[in-house]
């Protein structure tokens, strides 16, 4: 038999006033299974403690009930009480009669018939408590960052800096990301190339920085602390270990004209090539798709001229596992495209702008690419369909972006600040040129970002038109833009050279691939799911998981670089201890009574549930059953709900506890 | 629809027994199953019963009449080991047990490779309490059936090229479903307490129930007792709410526990109930296509919540 | 004694000892459904129809309550049923397949242990039974040396006549005392022919070999034949006039509760399943084995007597076709 | 100190099911903020509405009952990401369950109470409380724990005081 000790707070007042506490102690004390109940005028005080503790050592308590305030206020206190007296913490629980009942009724025989019953309920409930040891799981100290840009980059640096291994992958041939892809940078104006190229080679340096490009998250398992992942390793077709990066192979190689998604297309490449001279690692790739020998069997002159031997044709992809504790996602932004979308796509393409037809209608990415000195035309802004400079150019902001007939409702973030950098850029390097830019409301929180935009204006001669598009057509070699101004309220008709478009702000293709493999949740945009949109940004709900960057939503650079830090501050305070202490409040399943069926596995939210086999002592199968991986499991408990056996349990709420209190009332 | 009792064709069956013996016979034969669940002739005239055969020589004990009324997958279920775990098992399936089949491969309980499907097109059975060498009429056919949506089984490995020749019957269940509906909530309250009150806890319902895989019950359990387990009027009501939930999205309707029950409760109107409900809030059908999850086991954000303050 | 009795007086003596507060159990319909249950007016009873479950629990209900307790502080109070408190009841229209099955049960209710709870409602209690006219496939009583006609079980036993009315012959003193206390409607026999009665088509089995092949064969490979296709459910025992196995469950709150009697059915995989979680009985099978051991043979062994009528409800009940008198048949022809 | 409460003829029990993160903490800043509400509500805490399983609000009828109120966090709020998505699910169904036994559904309210709600708890449990009230009591699940099978009937008085004790 239980001897459960009930402890009656007054709370100064607070609930003697409205409660009768002797009566609930009196009344409480009578209840089967408890041998010992007092009031005490402040429970959680020192002494209040003390009495606590001293009554559980003399009258050898087994269960204790401290009615007072709210669980939430006070429940750690009393837990890290009953504890210190030697009784297990979960053994103790607190009945809410302060904010439940003394502050919330006036009539004292009301609220004291109350207060006994919640206490009531909670003597039924703490008998049926169970002692629940923490739950401790091993953490490899060894962290995995998927995306080679800014924000990879970032938390990669910062987390082996503390000193532990991070295993860095990029799906792309070089790390760098769409920054590396910048010309300058607002709201400074700094070359982005000159800030980014020296992180990227401290990536290449740093003895604690493992990194894999052109490669790829196959699989990813496990859980907190014990990750496994599966990486792909594409093959490059040359021999990393070997190549010196002397670049001849590339010099040589007769298919030049390949275009270069690093230039956005707009400039071009050999088949064997780094997709910048600054690549992280300088290592060449072969783009086996156009490369003549793997199309023909013949030439190999990259092979014959690669001094070191480095060139490989026979490369394999390779499959590598790597153990890690923690992921950071910094998998970054795609942007969009106006072409054309396929059918019964919820986002829709821009038709009235010709579907990304118009060749001298381009993306703020490739006016990046033109502005570049190290771009496709070094540095000269160039009309992609016949090379002349543009002498009217015409932006226009929100293309996509809060536009929910296109299937995009949200602000892309970073495109007014960009594009009023793109004025500025323009206006520096064609000085007879005019910029005229279309905008529905300039966004510039931030700081030094409204005085930036103010300059584009007032010191860059840029002409800002509140309005929307709605239509754009070539004319000759001319675009004609035609918009309306809604400050003045009349139309516009502008004949433009070129027209460069603020496009949407989009996850990286594929994104919900690697959420799914991953676990995480993502959103309608395949933006992935924070864990809680203002007080966990950084953290997924499913433990272990962390993102950094655009992958989360659209973000400019300072915000992505903070987030990554942040990103990689959670790792590192999941690494400062060696095993990862939690709260025992998680889902347990009773195998004899489990039949698979697994509708558990479909409820958890977390993919805290996994198959397991149980087999006899020959090895045959006997079944298939459900089991919860503590350190995953989150302990909500809707597997419980949802069991029709109830073979899986939530410790501290399991059915036993709740019939209990139902059946004091 | 016809006010007196009008014979239904069952002419059709004897050409499915000739088949249905020759397929799992070859199938027995070849080696591609290691038993063939189906029906056989009983003692009593005209009655028939669930048979497992392993040898292809007694393939001629199966048959296919109006009698057969049992839902075969039970047989495969967790609940019933005796049935060979091994190998493939061939299983004689109606439309609506293999929507059954359909439900227990969605819930990881079968799967479709172990499992050679012989369907049977089916024009109906007799109902529970009809002796069983009665004729199939419109009077003497089990309620389900005149609500079937699946005279011919789809999907299957084998069917007989029959075609069933069904009269367009009255709903029974929706035309209950219906009557209940429209009566104030006491007067449910009275008319399913009469019900409930046979209740004697038999189990029969559990136990025919393909869903009731459980290996044990929620109501076998008493740590907590969620379900009184007397067969009082309490525990009765208890038993058959949380029978009904547990139903909910998965019952396709085979009415076997309506079918089983000694005391004739109407429980397959719960069910039907529910399945309405389902469909109304969630256009989800239970037994149609082997889902991933069902539809108490996922959400959409825009989820009716009309009902919540 | 022997006595005649009109329909109309029947109905008339069974509306005055509603009247006079007895509890008149007879065959009635409940939502559909014929059983035997207390009747408001002799008019609601219905005759035609075997009720769905037999006329055991006049006297061992499908749920009893035994004691009740109360819990406060170390306190626990306990409080006995008293079996004094039940009411005097009349068990009318009681077909022989089921007064039949009474004294048979008497043997086990009052062998070592006395079963107040079945005996004082035994005591409290007249039998009348009612000539059977109707009989269907499942029908075996004379299979197991019964008829529908026998005697066995009842106080006051009724075979309808030819023209109405019924010849009423006694068989013990509260089936006397039932004429003499409303002799007036009571008459001399008629002399009038019986209705003709039923007839149960199947064979009659030979108990004794039943019960010889049953002493040797407690493994065989019939059982597993006999048993595959049970799913375990206990329709066929809570449904059987004969099968009296009950299981104890306290109900209630930390509290306060009832301590209950309910039937049980070795049909259930709980039935035998130990706290350990072993359970001897592993499989429907051997759950079978013991429904058919129990009746033809353990009881015989303990108390001389058969445990089945042949009343054929389990046979009608079986969710999969489960044929007792099927298998005894098979069982008495493997002996010859 | 006031204890001039209004008296009632009936005054109902009535179990509410909440989450500990939205209604719970609602709940407690209903308390804080000193707001009064009827006194006739018990509260349950669960981690999540996802955690509370239909058969909780089938034993609280039975063990007298005659309100019961299910609250979580708004959709979308949910701690758990889904929890509260589930239940929704969940109890649009069991409540269609209820109605179709006969179970007047105006004794059971679900609602989504925030954390920052505490206006909004004492207002759902007001309008219950009233609602239930003016009802009377459940005497559905009462009555029905009363019921014997005819064969186990005896109806003492002791027994019945040992019922009404239940």
């Amino acid at each position: 038999m239980s001897r459960i000790g009930v402890f009656i707070c007054h709370c100064g007042e607070n609930i003697s006033r409205t409660v009768d506490v002797e009566r609930v102690a009196l009344e409480v004390g009578k209840l089967p299974g408890v041998s010992f109940s007092t009031d005490y005028k402040y429970m959680c005080s020192d002494p209040g403690q003390n009495l606590l503790k001293k009554a559980i050592q003399e009258q050898k308590l087994t269960h204790i009930v401290v009615a007072a305030c709210s669980p939430r206020m006070h429940e750690k206190t009393f837990r890290k009480a009953v504890e210190a007296a030697g009784l297990n913490p979960y053994l103790c629980e607190m009945a809410n009669i302060r904010e439940h009942c003394s502050w919330v009724h006036e009539n004292r025989e009301e609220a004291t018939v109350k207060a006994t019953e919640i206490v009531g309920m909670m003597v039924e409930r703490v008998k049926k408590n169970r002692v629940l040891p923490t739950i401790t799981v091993p953490v490899t100290k060894r962290s995995l960052v998927i995306g080679g840009g800014i924000a990879g980059i970032q938390a990669a640096l910062d987390i082996a800096d503390c000193g532990h291994e991070v295993i860095l992958v990029e799906r792309e041939p070089s790390i760098g990301g769409h920054m590396a892809q910048l010309s300058e940078t607002f709201p400074t104006l700094d070359c982005s190339q000159c800030i980014m190229t020296p992180k990227m080679v401290d990536v290449a340096n740093h003895p604690k920085i493992k990194l894999y490009t052109y490669s790829e998250i196959e699989l990813v398992e496990g859980y907190i602390g014990n990750f496994q992942v599966t990486i792909k390793k594409r093959a490059r077709s040359v021999d990393e270990d070997k190549c010196t990066g002397c670049g001849v192979c590339m010099t040589k190689c007769p298919q030049k004209k390949i275009p270069n998604k690093f230039d956005q297309n707009i400039g071009m490449r050999t088949a064997i090539y780094v997709p910048f001279p600054q690549a992280v690692p300088n290592t060449p790739v072969i783009d086996r798709d156009n490369c003549t020998w793997y199309k023909t069997g013949k030439c190999g002159v990259c092979q014959k001229v690669c001094g070191p031997g480095a060139v490989d044709f026979e490369q394999q992809d390779k499959l590598i596992v790597e153990a890690v504790g923690a992921i950071v996602v910094a998998t970054g932004f795609d942007l969009y495209s106006i072409d054309e979308k396929p059918k019964g796509s919820p986002i829709k393409g821009y038709g009235e702008f010709g579907h990304g037809k118009i060749p001298d209608v381009i993306d703020g990415m490739t006016f990046e690419r033109l502005a570049s000195a190290s771009g496709p035309t070094g540095g000269k802004i160039l009309r992609p369909s016949d090379g002349k400079e543009p002498k009217q150019i015409v932006f226009i902001q929100c293309i996509g972006s809060r536009a929910r007939e296109k299937g995009i409702s949200y602000c892309s973030k970073v495109c007014c600040m960009y594009t009023a950098k793109h004025t500025m850029l323009y206006h520096h390097k064609v000085h007879d040129g005019q910029a005229y830019v279309f905008f529905m409301d300039a966004r510039t929180p931030g700081k030094s970002y409204d005085e930036f935009w103010r300059r584009s204006i007032e010191e860059e001669e840029a002409v800002y038109i509140r309005g929307m598009v709605s239509r754009l057509y070539q004319k000759g070699d001319k675009i004609v833009v035609m918009g309306s101004d809604i400050a003045v309220g009349v139309q516009v008709e502008i004949e433009a050279d070129m027209v460069v478009l603020a496009t949407a702000v989009q996850p990286q293709k594929g994104a919900e691939l690697l959420a799914q493999k991953l676990g995480i949740s993502y959103d309608k945009y395949n933006f992935y799911s924070e864990a809680h949109a203002k007080l966990r940004p950084v953290e997924c709900a499913t433990a272990g998981i962390y993102l950094a960057g655009a992958c989360q939503g659209p973000k400019d650079i300072p915000e992505t670089v903070s987030q990554a830090s942040a990103a990689a501050a959670k790792v590192m305070t999941l690494f400062s201890k060696d095993q990862l202490e939690r709260e025992p409040i998680v889902a347990r399943v009773k195998e004899s009574g489990c039949v698979g069926c697994f509708a558990c596995k479909k409820v958890c939210a977390y993919g805290a549930v996994e198959e397991k086999e149980i087999r006899d002592r020959q090895g045959n199968l006997i079944k298939t059953v459900a089991f919860v991986n503590p350190g995953v499991c989150a302990g909500c408990g809707t597997c419980q709900a949802t069991c029709p056996s109830k073979s899986v349990e939530l410790d501290g709420y399991t059915d036993e506890q709740v019939i209990a209190m139902i059946e004091a009332l | 629809m016809p006010l007196t009792s009008q014979p239904i064709d069952t002419s059709i069956y004897s050409a499915i027994t000739d088949a249905i013996k020759t397929e799992a016979e070859r199938i027995l034969t070849e080696g591609q199953v290691t038993a063939v669940v189906g029906y056989a002739a009983a003692r009593r005239k005209g009655s028939a019963q669930p048979i497992i055969i392993t040898e292809a020589t007694d393939a001629a004990k199966l048959i296919f009449t109006a009698a057969c009324v049992n839902n075969l997958a039970v047989y495969l279920t967790k609940a019933k080991k005796e049935v060979p775990k091994s190998g493939k098992i061939g299983i004689v399936v109606k439309g609506c047990d293999l929507k059954a089949l359909t439900g227990l491969m969605g819930e990881s309980q079968l799967k479709r490779e172990d499992l050679y499907l012989i369907g049977v097109p089916c024009a109906g059975v007799l109902g529970s309490t009809v002796q069983p060498a009665t004729g199939l009429t419109t009077d003497t056919i089990a309620p389900k059936c005149t609500e079937c949506d699946a005279h011919l089984p789809t999907g299957c490995d084998f069917v007989p090229l029959q075609t069933p020749v069904t009269p367009e019957l009255e709903q029974k269940y929706a035309t209950e479903i219906a009557r209940l509906e429209a009566l104030t909530p006491a007067e449910r309250w009275a008319y399913w307490k009469e019900q409930f009150s046979k209740c004697i806890k038999c189990y029969a319902c559990r136990q025919v129930c393909p869903f009731c895989f459980c290996e044990q019950c929620l109501c076998d359990r008493n740590k907590p007792q969620m379900v009184d387990t007397t067969p009082r009027p309490a525990g009765n009501t208890a038993w058959h709410i949380v029978r009904a939930m547990h139903l909910a999205g998965r019952c396709a309707g085979c009415a076997e526990c309506e079918r089983v029950c000694p005391m004739d409760i109407p429980l397959n109107l719960l069910n039907r109930k529910m399945a309405k409900e389902l469909k109304e809030l969630y256009d989800h059908e239970a037994g149609f296509e082997v889902l991933d999850k069902g539809p108490l086991n996922s959400y959409t954000d825009k989820d009716d919540q009309s009902f919540i303050k | 004694m022997q006595k005649y009795i009109s329909q109309q007086n029947l109905t008339t003596l069974l509306d005055i000892l509603i009247a006079q507060g007895v509890r008149v159990v007879a065959p009635r319909m409940n939502a559909g459904t014929p059983l035997y249950e207390p009747l408001e007016s002799a008019g609601d009873m219905v005759t035609d129809q075997l009720p769905r479950r037999s006329a055991k629990e006049a006297f061992f209900p499908v749920c009893e309550d035994i004691m009740t307790y109360e819990k406060e502080g170390q306190k626990v109070t306990v409080t006995d049923i008293d079996p004094a408190r039940f009411p005097e009841t009349l068990l009318f229209g009681v077909r022989p397949c089921d007064a039949s099955a009474i004294p048979v049960l008497d043997a086990v209710f009052s062998w070592d242990y006395k079963d107040e709870f079945f005996l004082e409602r035994r005591r409290k209690t007249t039998i009348v039974g009612l000539a059977c006219t109707t009989a269907d496939d499942a029908c075996f009583c004379t299979a197991v040396g019964l008829s529908p006609s026998d005697t066995k079980g009842s106080d006051l036993f009724l075979t309808p006549l030819e023209g109405g009315g019924y010849a009423c012959e006694t068989f013990s003193d509260k089936g006397e005392a039932l004429i003499n206390a409303h002799s007036s409607l009571f008459s001399v026999p008629s002399g009038a022919a019986a209705l003709p009665l039923a007839e149960p088509q199947t064979e009659k089995f030979d108990l004794k070999k039943v019960k010889a092949w049953l002493d040797e064969h407690f493994e065989d490979p019939l059982w597993d034949g006999a048993a595959v296709r049970c799913v375990g459910c206990g329709a066929c025992a809570f449904v059987c006039p004969a099968c009296h196995c009950f299981d104890i469950v306290d109900e209630g709150t930390e509290k306060a509760g009832t301590r209950r009697k309910n039937w049980d059915a070795c049909g259930f995989w709980k039935f035998t399943h130990h706290a350990s979680g072993h359970n001897p009985r592993d499989g429907q099978p051997k759950r079978y084995r013991n429904r058919i051991m129990h009746k033809f043979k353990y009881y015989d062994d303990k108390f001389g007597q058969t445990l089945c009528t042949g009343c054929g409800r389990c046979i009608r009940v079986c969710p999969v076709g489960i044929d007792i008198a099927g298998i005894v048949e098979e069982i008495s022809k493997k002996q010859e | 100190m006031k204890h001039t409460a209004p008296t009632h003829d009936f005054e109902p029990k009535i179990i509410a099911f909440v989450c500990t993160w939205c209604t719970y903490a609602g709940a407690d800043l209903a308390g804080t903020s000193r707001m009064q509400y009827p006194s006739n509500v018990r509260v349950l805490k669960f981690p999540c509405t996802g955690r509370i399983d239909p058969v909780f609000i089938l034993k609280a009828f039975q063990q007298g009952a005659d309100g019961v109120l299910v609250s979580g966090c708004h959709p979308g709020d949910c701690h758990y990401i889904a929890g509260n998505f589930h239940a929704r699910r969940r109890f649009a169904v069991f409540r269609k369950l209820l109605e179709f036994i006969g179970v007047d559904l105006k004794r059971l309210q679900f609602s989504w109470v925030s954390a920052a709600e505490g206006g909004k708890w004492v207002e759902v449990v007001t309008d219950l409380t009233v609602k239930v009230r003016a009802m009377g009591p459940m005497t559905e699940f009462k009555e029905l724990a009363m019921e014997e099978q005819w064969s186990g009937a005896i109806n003492t008085p002791e027994l019945q005081e040992a019922y009404n004790a239940i």
